[in-house]
């Protein structure tokens, strides 16, 4: 057994944060809520292999596993990259030009959460919308979905679309494929969230460092420095689920996989919450402003919390494992 | 203990209701958030017809136009007031809760004069510029510096969260007037018309994406001594005064708010559908929202407890800042409960299929900044270990 | 409305605090734990009207109110008076002799919590059992019980029995007089545990001013003052439903009686606890110990709380008042 | 990254498991709690029959008589320990964790000679002779005082908290040597034989009525200089070296015993009637119980990965004070819901009705200790955010 990061992923880790960190610095978030578009981002993110790095080498892939894709996710979420990067990665390989960034592709999972209004996110660039329900993967075209704009998105980097009804579209993959599409989406959006509760526990820190009061550092204080401390705590408990819940998805046999998931999806989501809320806290009237990027954090968070199972949910599938 | 309502408080209670029965729908609706222009219209013109029925100022003495409630009759006002949906107090929240009161104990007779029934009327919105960009939880360090010159204080400085500056006429000021001292001492209090010189007013929009806060820049503005409220470098103490009304029965009609909101909060999960079936029938939420309830029953009994005892000595038995520090965090629970109620319609800040997605989302993101607001959390919970219970301050 | 002590009332809760000081000082729980015996406690407690004090003067009460005896189980809580005091209260009128204390009734509240094997408090010592049903109040005599005795207790000043089965008895009430004395049973345990939530925030104070160490009181750090500032609101809040469910019984028009009572004992038992553990912690190794009393205050809340309802079953029942 | 066991990993494990699942049932059932020389003779029995077998010590180097088994192998090790039901470490605890290992990194050669070997066959008990009544968390500021006469040293103080006392050999002792420095100077490592004249050992009953701790007065204990460990006034480095072996892998077992424990306190739920219904049918109550599980499997992974990356550097990546302090505190949550799950039957501490009543209370009950001893939750986040995180300390 080895649970730690080979030097190949820690190279791997490292590159994209760089690529990420120049590509998509912390002012784009504002850039971009602000009305900017990024036109080449995506076909950018694309070529890094975002898409379709676990895709085998012959399929256009880099051959990767899911741990390599947890730690490429993990990246996505600390800068908060836009779009619809989860389900366009499910997507790669199950439709045209998934892989390669030509389609965007965005998704409901309708197998968890409450669903009416269908709300969907990124419809307007989607070129196909996956649809995870109990009874397979369906494909449907976004023109013919009768829907909505949402005027103030809650997420500003995230516009959603409601629509009431949705078109059955196309099967294209079996009840067992939208179970594994299903973990699959929430492992990486556990990883987002990973990468969320770091960026949050950095910036409460950092800020707790500068920021004076009373003639020192916040960060002095037990009040500041016990809350930090928490967030480390749960950013560092997060990385071992989501870890684990990749590694279990790698290999089966070692574990079980839908609880890993479950199990990863709900401590990484309250992990991100919570490291969310404290970093607002530790920003003090500066975190309730727009100019600061903690909201978009947060907001982000109430986003991925909701989708592909909430905390609740999880915790009822694991509950559901000790039968009775 | 008789928990009873007297005949006079029934009477109260009665004509306030009939009042707001008609008052509330004659005024219309509130215009857009970002209309500022028409937000002080709507707000003042409301202001003048409180004050025109006699509601107005309902904790002020009779003496300067107010309505002299006693303390239990200000309760039975923001419980109606709140159950009316009558309008929120909006940009007179700082001449009514701040400004005012504080003229009322500190003013000389031609302040009061200027201000007192201007505001008490609505025709005179006032604004606070106490906070600076470093000076937050430690108000004390302010900077914002003024220097006498002949009969003016000259004043260069940066204020932040600075509510309704955009709209209004006068700002309660907090100025450094001597460098030497340190922090406490050297403070004072002005009153600076708005219209003056060198003022410049900045929205500071917040995590809404809106602006009810600013920041404003003093660049070598001029206020007349005559001006300025209680002695020079006395101000910490005026302040104090006003600080007082802020952590009171202030948050009265907010708390009473947040009890029907939950309410609201329960009767949409009961609407709620998914594939067919409600929020409401996930028992742990259930379970979660009595506990809220219970929770929100006791905290406008504590208020009622503190108020019955202060009706007496005039003086808030029980701290305040319990009362400040369990609401603001029980709010925040109240807003995770409302984002979980939405389920994924928490995605959009907008209505969308009959839900209150708008109202729900901006009370749960405005909840974020009442633990940091008018005193942090931390910083009550350091008052109410000093202050209260006696612990050794830590420095 | 008078939502406030009168002067009568403070004056009841001064003079009883001070009896119960002197009569029942936090080292009597020691020495009681060792086996010492008090044999004329509880008739004191008789004389001074803690059973009889709600029954009209003509019955031998002193003709008070709920408000009144809430008053008196709260200063009951805080010393830690052991015995059945809430049941031989709710008996008093009842069964003869509770009143005038020379019958020590303990009780059942079937209406609530999960009873298999039914366990007794105080069994030794009652002349009488009262066991509220849905379909009324009954009275089982003790001596027909088939009981074992709990051979530890957790709280040393409960002794417990447990038994099986239970016999019928007598029925001396009707539905309505059960659910009437569920609801006082309920008010004044929840009155024990505001008592208990402020002697343990009291003595967490207390101890923070006078420990010492990184030569300076303990309290002085923002992670203990802050923790027991907590207890302070704690304790407040409970002080407050507390006193507003037994203004409710006095007068039941000014409220919903069933709600304003779940409410307190929801409250006063969450209050109770976290102090207590907040005591635990803010003692640190001596809160630990057999000698310090802490322990005392916690184990009894643990009974508390988990008698007439516990903090979730009363949840439960305010959100049934939300309909749906 | 790769979660699959070698064939060296699946090897070990099932020659423990082979060895575990014959020993553990031939060592029979544990005497009573407070019988304390059969406590020793059970323990340290045990003890001995793994030292034959080859598996005591599992972290010591081989040439001290240890397993030097690799980290992923000890944690194999405490989970078919912990799934045997293997017998507690008990009296064993502080010589194989604390002393023995101190030893071997500091000790002299006769130091080592005269004890590494005694300990881990099962011939030598040690205590813990640390904290005094005013050292707790402020540890470094203990009283004890050895001075020296001649070839040794003369001690007078107060210990507390000190574990298996009353059948302890040897004691690793703290004491101050040099009063006129302040604090972590002046204090010396001393192996304090229990046999000395002047010790006096008084049981400490815990919450619990029982007696694992004691406290030791000291009155003129005479101790050899040569068994002082490191140099004079060098103690706190000692004692450092210590405290690392305490906040790692040592808690390993009674994390998977937790785990454990949560998995028998779901089956519980599910066989606990109320009126003919499960404590299990409790959908909130479920809820809360996967909630645990998820955190508790989170906990074990961070371990894993945690070692994970200290089995190449040595050091463990992610600070033990993470591990403690989340194990800690969830330890708690877990023993609320055990109470919780026991309903009424919480009233007592015996098992009644077949229900694990002493069981699942005392571990609830000894939950309230572990966010206090070796390093409270305060201590812990003060080291996280100061040493991890880089926040400035607080004085």
């Amino acid at each position: 057994m080895a649970f730690k990061l080979s030097d190949e992923q820690l190279e791997l880790q490292r590159g994209f944060r760089d690529f990420v960190a120049g590509r998509f610095p912390i002012e784009k978030l504002g850039q971009l809520a602000d009305g900017a578009k990024d036109a080449t981002l995506w076909g950018e993110l694309a070529e890094m292999g975002v898409f379709s790095l676990r895709l085998a080498e012959a399929r256009g892939g880099l051959g990767l596993f899911h741990v390599d894709a947890a730690l490429i996710f993990e990246e996505l979420g600390r800068a908060l990259v836009p779009g619809p990067v989860v389900w366009t990665h499910l997507a790669a390989g199950l439709i045209d030009g998934a892989a390669t960034g030509e389609t965007v592709v965005t998704g409901l999972d309708l197998t968890t959460n409450r669903h009416t209004p269908f709300v969907i996110e990124h419809l307007e660039d989607a070129g196909a919308v996956l649809v995870l329900k109990n009874d397979g993967v369906w494909r449907v075209d976004p023109s013919t979905i009768e829907a909505t704009t949402v005027d103030v998105p809650l997420d500003p980097l995230t516009p959603v679309h409601h629509a009431s009804r949705l078109p059955d579209g196309e099967r294209i993959a079996d009840a067992q494929a939208a179970d594994a599409l299903g973990l699959l989406g929430a492992t990486l959006s556990s990883a987002l969230m990973l990468g969320i509760a770091e960026a949050t526990s950095d910036m409460g820190v950092a800020y707790a460092k500068e920021r004076q009061q009373f003639d020192k550092p916040i960060g002095t204080f037990q009040a500041i420095k016990h809350m930090l401390a928490d967030t480390f705590v749960r950013q560092e408990l997060a990385r071992a689920a989501v870890y684990a819940a990749a590694g279990t998805l790698d290999h089966p046999e070692v574990g079980d996989v839908a609880t890993a998931v479950a199990e990863a999806k709900l401590v990484a989501g309250e992990s991100a919450m919570k490291n969310c809320r404290t970093c607002v806290q530790v920003h003090g009237g500066m975190g309730y402003t727009w100019e600061v990027p903690v909201h978009y954090f947060l907001k982000r968070t109430w986003i991925l919390e909701s989708t592909f199972g909430s905390v609740d949910e999880h915790a009822d599938r694991i509950a559901a494992t000790f039968g009775g | 203990m008789d928990l009873r309502p007297t005949e006079a408080e029934e009477k109260f209670r009665h004509e306030l209701r009939s009042w707001l029965s008609d008052a509330v729908p004659a005024h219309g609706t509130p215009p857009p958030r970002e209309n500022w222009p028409a937000r002080r219209a709507w707000d003042t013109g409301w202001q003048r017809k409180m004050f025109e029925a006699g509601w107005a100022g309902i904790s002020w003495p009779q003496a300067f136009g107010g309505r002299e409630a006693s303390l239990i009759e200000q309760l039975i006002y923001y419980e109606e007031y709140a159950r009316a949906k009558a309008p929120y107090v909006g940009v007179n929240f700082v001449g009514l809760l701040h400004g005012g009161p504080t003229l009322i104990v500190e003013g000389t007779d031609a302040q009061k004069e200027k201000h007192i029934e201007h505001i008490l009327r609505g025709e005179q919105v006032w604004c606070q510029g106490f906070s600076e960009p470093s000076a937050g939880s430690d108000l004390a360090s302010l900077r914002t510096r003024a220097e006498r010159d002949g009969e003016q204080y000259v004043v260069n400085g940066h204020k932040i969260w600075t509510s309704f500056a955009q709209v209004a006429d006068y700002c309660e000021l907090l100025v450094r007037t001597d460098p030497e001292v340190r922090k406490h001492a050297g403070i004072t209090w002005l009153i600076m018309p708005m219209d003056l010189p060198g003022i410049e007013v900045r929205p500071l929009p917040t995590l809404h994406g809106e602006g009810e806060f600013s920041e404003v820049f003093l660049d070598n503005v001029r206020i007349p001594v005559e001006n300025r409220v209680g002695a020079e470098n006395d101000g910490w103490r005026v302040t104090n005064v006003t600080l007082r009304f802020e952590r009171g029965t202030a948050f009265a009609g907010e708390m009473y708010d947040l009890k029907r909101w939950l309410a609201e909060i329960a009767a949409e999960a009961q609407k709620v559908t998914d594939h067919g079936s409600r929020a409401w029938d996930d028992a742990s939420l259930r379970r979660e929202i009595g506990h809220l309830q219970a929770d929100i029953d006791g905290l406008w009994n504590l208020l009622k407890l503190s108020i019955g005892q202060a009706d007496e000595s005039g003086v808030p038995a029980i701290g305040a800042s319990a009362v400040k520090l369990f609401f603001t965090e029980l709010k925040q629970r109240i807003g995770d409960m409302a984002m979980r109620v939405l389920g994924r319609a928490v995605l959009g800040r907008s209505d969308m299929a009959g839900m209150p997605v708008e109202y729900f989302s901006y009370e749960a993101l405005q909840s974020l900044s009442m633990t940091i607001a008018a005193g942090s959390s931390q910083i009550q919970r350091k008052i109410i270990g000093e202050r209260i219970l006696g612990l050794p301050k830590d420095k």
